[in-house]
């Protein structure tokens, strides 16, 4: 009985079977490629580690409803989920990591986590925090304009709503209707400030304000990032105007490697949030429904971890980049 | 070919623009039915509608953050900031992002806007409508930053701007809107982006001006050279980021002496720039001390009027100047 | 009976006859100064004009809470009738629209409308719209930190609202329940822009968003302004937190002496408006109330009008500000 | 007495002075529990609370603006912007706001804010921790920009900027936060904000550094001395805004040869205004060209350390110039 109903939870979504093996899949594989990037930091092969850890469900939930080299992509430093479901890879990844010349991002210039991908639309992201949301709503515009149906993906912690930018945004998108989606993934802590030193009131609420539909949601349930998130995206296609998704979730790492969290949370709150991981959760939802056994998922985790250990290895023997790679490429050429 | 000053000239380079490239579009405050507070886009609405040419909110931050993302998508905004005093809430979507977008994608990403900027003290226009803002952004690597004087200048080098894959700010000074007409080519009259200009050929002092400083001292030059035989060579950079060093160099090579002009507060001005180049690289031709003239150490002009006269370098100060150079 | 309801209005406001005839005075006398600056500006002898006509409601309602030299004002440009409310003098207006040497607000430095006055708690404004309310709320934290009742009015036009520093500021003030009361004098134009393509949503509904009330007012019934203010000022004393009041209003004038309204907006909406006119509704309640006839008015009026005229025909004849004054007092003394 | 890095020299200047003075606070982000992300305000809040040592949002507009409003409100804040490179927000509220209370009131207001950023190329920081601000700042009338670079300068100079009534902007390289231990007065040492500090008498180059390239260059001009005999001059502004001219310009008339060395991008960075001083104003005693030394003009430092390290000027760099000097 139980299990009939959430059954038809994901039926209900439209997802077929293989739509869920993929959602799993790819918030496994973040994990991994995550996992590994800490290992490579604990080697003094990575300098500076960013994680995506806790946060895979809101990333894939979200992502999944993205047409890669259609609509757009503006993801922040934690996105690895998004960038690697559209086609990023684990070899990118770590070689953005340890600062090769092959870094897909940046050729070495930026710190890992700042994702860019012109064949993917995954707009050159930064680290100024919030800077993404103007931007965004411009890209959306340019849909607009042209009467595409594309759609804009911006994302950002909680934090990100503090600055100036996101309400900016957030103003510009509402006046125009523009079909853009913004995903603020709610993880509680910007560094050391919890979110109630940061927030007043709700994100989610404000969106009313604004005159468009804001959603709190479990950022840890990918069915439901998944659905809210393929809402906001028919909302925008349909012209319809942008819709504001607050996944609540939480940031099971440190900030970065940078940071020592002992400073400023309990170890009792990660666990507690570790009982709660979106992945294990996830993946209780595909066996109570038949749709994973051990076996399957030994296989694919096997299969994740074999492609990761090669991708690693293979950023690790490659060339840095060279020192005169800072001096070029200021300007296009007109 | 019609006489045309700054401000139509500017215009008419936007409205050539918009004609034959549908991606080209404005976005500001009050640039559509108003046309903006000068006048510069009067008209526009009505020619390529409300989209294109598009009123946003009272937000700095988002009119560039917009810009930037329109460029993404294949769009070419030229954005309007109303005044050049109120750039600052977008300084960190011009310097740290538009600026950045190819150098931190390793090439894979520009971003081709075009922002225009009102510039400079004007009467009543006090501390926030007046403000020499150049040297904020000439120190920014993947930003060019022009300012041209005259019309036919401003239309030309307003396309380059607009057709140039990198952001450009593009500064007009206020008080050079309506100041002089010229013959503005209509289409097809190219300067580019990074070239000086060479008004005046002179052999005994090199002047570089640009904005309204530039008219004040080609009228004291003319007056030098009557009074005096002192023949000022006077070169108008045109582009203030990157420099058109070499131009300025062969100058002074030429006449040995130096002064440089600009209307902002001296200290920490592009001035300095410009003749810590020369100090470096043209030293051994140098007969004089390398000259600044600029505004006095203050925020900015002042309302009252004889505060503001008295603010931005008057004639009388820029004929010393060059007197003192002449003499030395 | 329709009299008594209203005469019950203003009492159950706890206002007395006589505060009546301050708000009806400090109306009247704001607009009539403002209508000599115009007359100025005709003249030639002023460079630039900036209104407070159709807004002297919101402003007069509103500043009549403060207590001059303790609680502070932030005022925007068109405030003249909060600051002549609190004690700035017709005189110092025009010595200030007039640029000259004893112009209280800036000994000539400013532009008219930037008012300062340190012995008022006048913070001195500046020109760049919305700077006011970020520093709005540290003046309040400053009183809340020193456990101190004061209370910080802050003001700003509708298109104030726009930029990211209002939202940096509402969000600052939600999380630490600041005495602060914004006041957005929703007057329908930016310059050319109407709210349509300015708001999205609502102003006031947006409160709601960072935790604290928003309330929309007929900002042209002085009373309304009042009756909201004082909520909120009561609020703010007894250490409940911010407010946010959005007047609803109009730009009588066109938005400076500069502009040419006719490039964007009918004369008949303007007509409409000007049959809403504050003070001739606020007239039309104190004479069905019986608390003022014509003569009581004439005669105000003329008193008025009178002291308007010394005090244009003083600064016309004060100093101009001398030309050095441009150089001094870059830097406080250390 | 006792020895202190840069980072504790500042911590404990903070401390003194919130000890002393009741009106002294901090606020900025993460500088609570965490301690600010470099450690430089650890213990802070457990000493004097939460309120006094605030954890803002993530909104550097709003650091700032809210720090002017309590300094306006009998305050005296110390606003940490978490990296220089992302001060760009607060941009308008320091050049617009906060520097020009004073002067657009006519004195009646005063705006006694301190900012404290970490700025500088460091290994990891990549192009967005790694920023040299400061030719953003040093052309802000009523604003000064201070960049001390030993501890014990470091702390008074943090006091003097606390009890300035003006708005100082106070630099702290970040490479140079644990890099030398120096002995740190406990209480009553005092510099004053606007005086240079001449670290080695010489007679042959005199050399204008701060942050970390005034330890390479002093490393340099000690193998100098040892290897060529060469007597390098060298001179700290530690005020980089508004500059100690007297002292730099004496110098340079002691020595006639010149040379500005700055991490930043060197065109448009700060030793164009320094060298445009002496060009101008020493011009008499020069015997070889005002020269200059900085970054290359790319964004910043890049996070892949062969390229960062090829960024940042080298003792390589620094000697050659020196020695170009030398042999002129
Ligand atoms: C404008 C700006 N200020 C400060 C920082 C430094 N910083 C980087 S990430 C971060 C915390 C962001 O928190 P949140 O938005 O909640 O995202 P999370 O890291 O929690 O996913 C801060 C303060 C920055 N990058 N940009
Ligand atoms: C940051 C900034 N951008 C632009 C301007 C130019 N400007 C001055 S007033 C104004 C309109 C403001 O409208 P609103 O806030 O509604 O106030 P109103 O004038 O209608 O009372 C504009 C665009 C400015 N002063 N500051
Ligand atoms: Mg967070
Ligand atoms: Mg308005």
């Amino acid at each position: 009985m139980a299990i009939r109903e959430t059954r038809s939870r994901y039926e209900a979504l439209g997802l077929s079977e293989d739509d869920l093996r993929r959602l799993h899949y790819h918030m496994l594989r973040a994990r991994r490629v995550d996992e590994r990037s800490w290992i490579l930091n604990r080697q003094g092969k990575a300098a500076f580690v960013i994680s995506c850890q806790g946060q895979e469900a809101a990333q894939v939930g979200a992502a999944y409803n993205l047409r890669p080299g259609h609509d757009y992509l503006y993801p922040y430093y934690r996105d690895s989920g998004m960038t690697l479901l559209l086609g990023q890879t684990p070899r990118g990844q770590f070689l953005s990591l340890m600062g090769k010349k092959e870094d897909p991002n940046s050729g070495g210039r930026q710190m890992p986590g700042h994702y860019s991908d012109r064949a993917l639309n995954i707009v050159t992201a930064s680290a100024p925090v919030g800077v993404q949301y103007p931007q965004a709503t411009g890209t959306a515009l340019a849909f607009k304009m042209r009467k595409e149906d594309g759609v804009v993906l911006v994302c950002g912690g909680e934090a990100s709503t503090s600055g100036g930018d996101w309400h900016e945004a957030m103003n510009f998108a509402g006046i125009h209707d523009l079909p853009v989606v913004f995903l603020v993934e709610n993880n509680v802590y910007s560094i050391s400030t919890p979110a109630a030193a940061q927030v007043a009131g709700s994100i989610a609420a404000r969106a009313e304000g604004y005159g468009f539909p804001g959603h709190a949601i479990d950022g840890n349930d990918v069915l439901a990032v998944y659905e809210a998130a393929r809402e906001a995206f028919e909302r925008a296609r349909s012209g319809d105007g942008p819709t504001l998704i607050e996944a609540k979730t939480y940031r099971i790492t440190a900030h970065s490697s940078d940071d020592d969290d002992r400073r400023y949370r309990e170890r009792e709150e990660i666990e507690e949030w570790r009982l709660k991981d979106p992945i294990l959760r996830f993946e209780k939802y595909l066996a109570e429904n038949g749709l994973l056994d051990e076996e399957q998922k030994e296989a694919m985790d096997a299969e994740i971890k074999a492609e990761v250990a090669e991708a690693s290895e293979y950023a690790d023997n490659a060339p840095f980049a060279d020192p005169e790679d800072v001096l070029t490429g200021v300007y296009a050429e007109v | 070919m019609a006489t045309k000053n700054l401000l139509q000239a500017i215009h008419e380079g936007l409205a050539e623009e918009m004609r034959s490239d549908d991606s080209v579009m404005v976005l500001g405050e009050d640039v559509g039915r108003a046309g903006g507070v000068f006048r510069v886009t009067q008209g526009l609405q009505d020619e390529f509608g409300p989209a294109r040419v598009m009123d946003t909110p009272l937000a700095e931050s988002l009119i560039i953050g917009s810009a930037i993302g329109l460029s993404v998508n294949g769009m070419r905004p030229v954005a309007e900031i109303q005044f050049g005093d109120f750039i600052t809430p977008a300084f960190d979507q011009i310097v740290n992002e538009a600026a950045r977008f190819y150098y931190r994608s390793n090439g894979a990403w520009t971003c081709p806007i075009t922002i225009r900027a009102p510039y400079g003290a004007v009467h009543g226009g006090g501390l926030y409508h007046s403000q020499s803002i150049e040297a904020w952004f000439c120190n920014t690597p993947g930003l060019k930053v022009v300012a041209p004087t005259f019309p036919a200048d401003a239309k030309a080098m307003l396309k380059s701007a607009i057709r140039d894959p990198n952001p450009v700010l593009f500064l007009e000074h206020k008080r050079t809107y309506r100041l002089i007409k010229e013959d503005v080519p209509d289409n097809g009259h190219e300067v580019p982006i990074g070239k000086a200009r060479v008004h005046r050929e002179g052999t005994d002092i090199t002047v570089v001006a640009y904005g309204l400083m530039l008219y004040t001292a080609l009228e004291v030059v003319e007056k030098l050279s009557g009074e005096h035989g002192i023949e000022v060579e006077v070169v108008e950079p045109r582009t203030l980021y990157p420099l058109d060093k070499e131009t300025i160099l062969d100058s002074v090579k030429k006449t040995g002496k130096f002064l440089v002009i600009s209307e902002a507060n001296l200290t920490g001005s592009v001035s300095g720039e410009i003749a810590a180049v020369v100090a470096a690289e043209a030293f051994e031709w140098l007969d004089a001390p390398v000259s600044r003239l600029g505004a006095p150490d203050v925020p900015a002009a002042a309302f009252s009027r004889p505060m503001m006269d008295y603010f931005v370098p008057s004639a009388e100060k820029i004929e010393a100047a060059m007197m003192e150079l002449a003499r030395y």
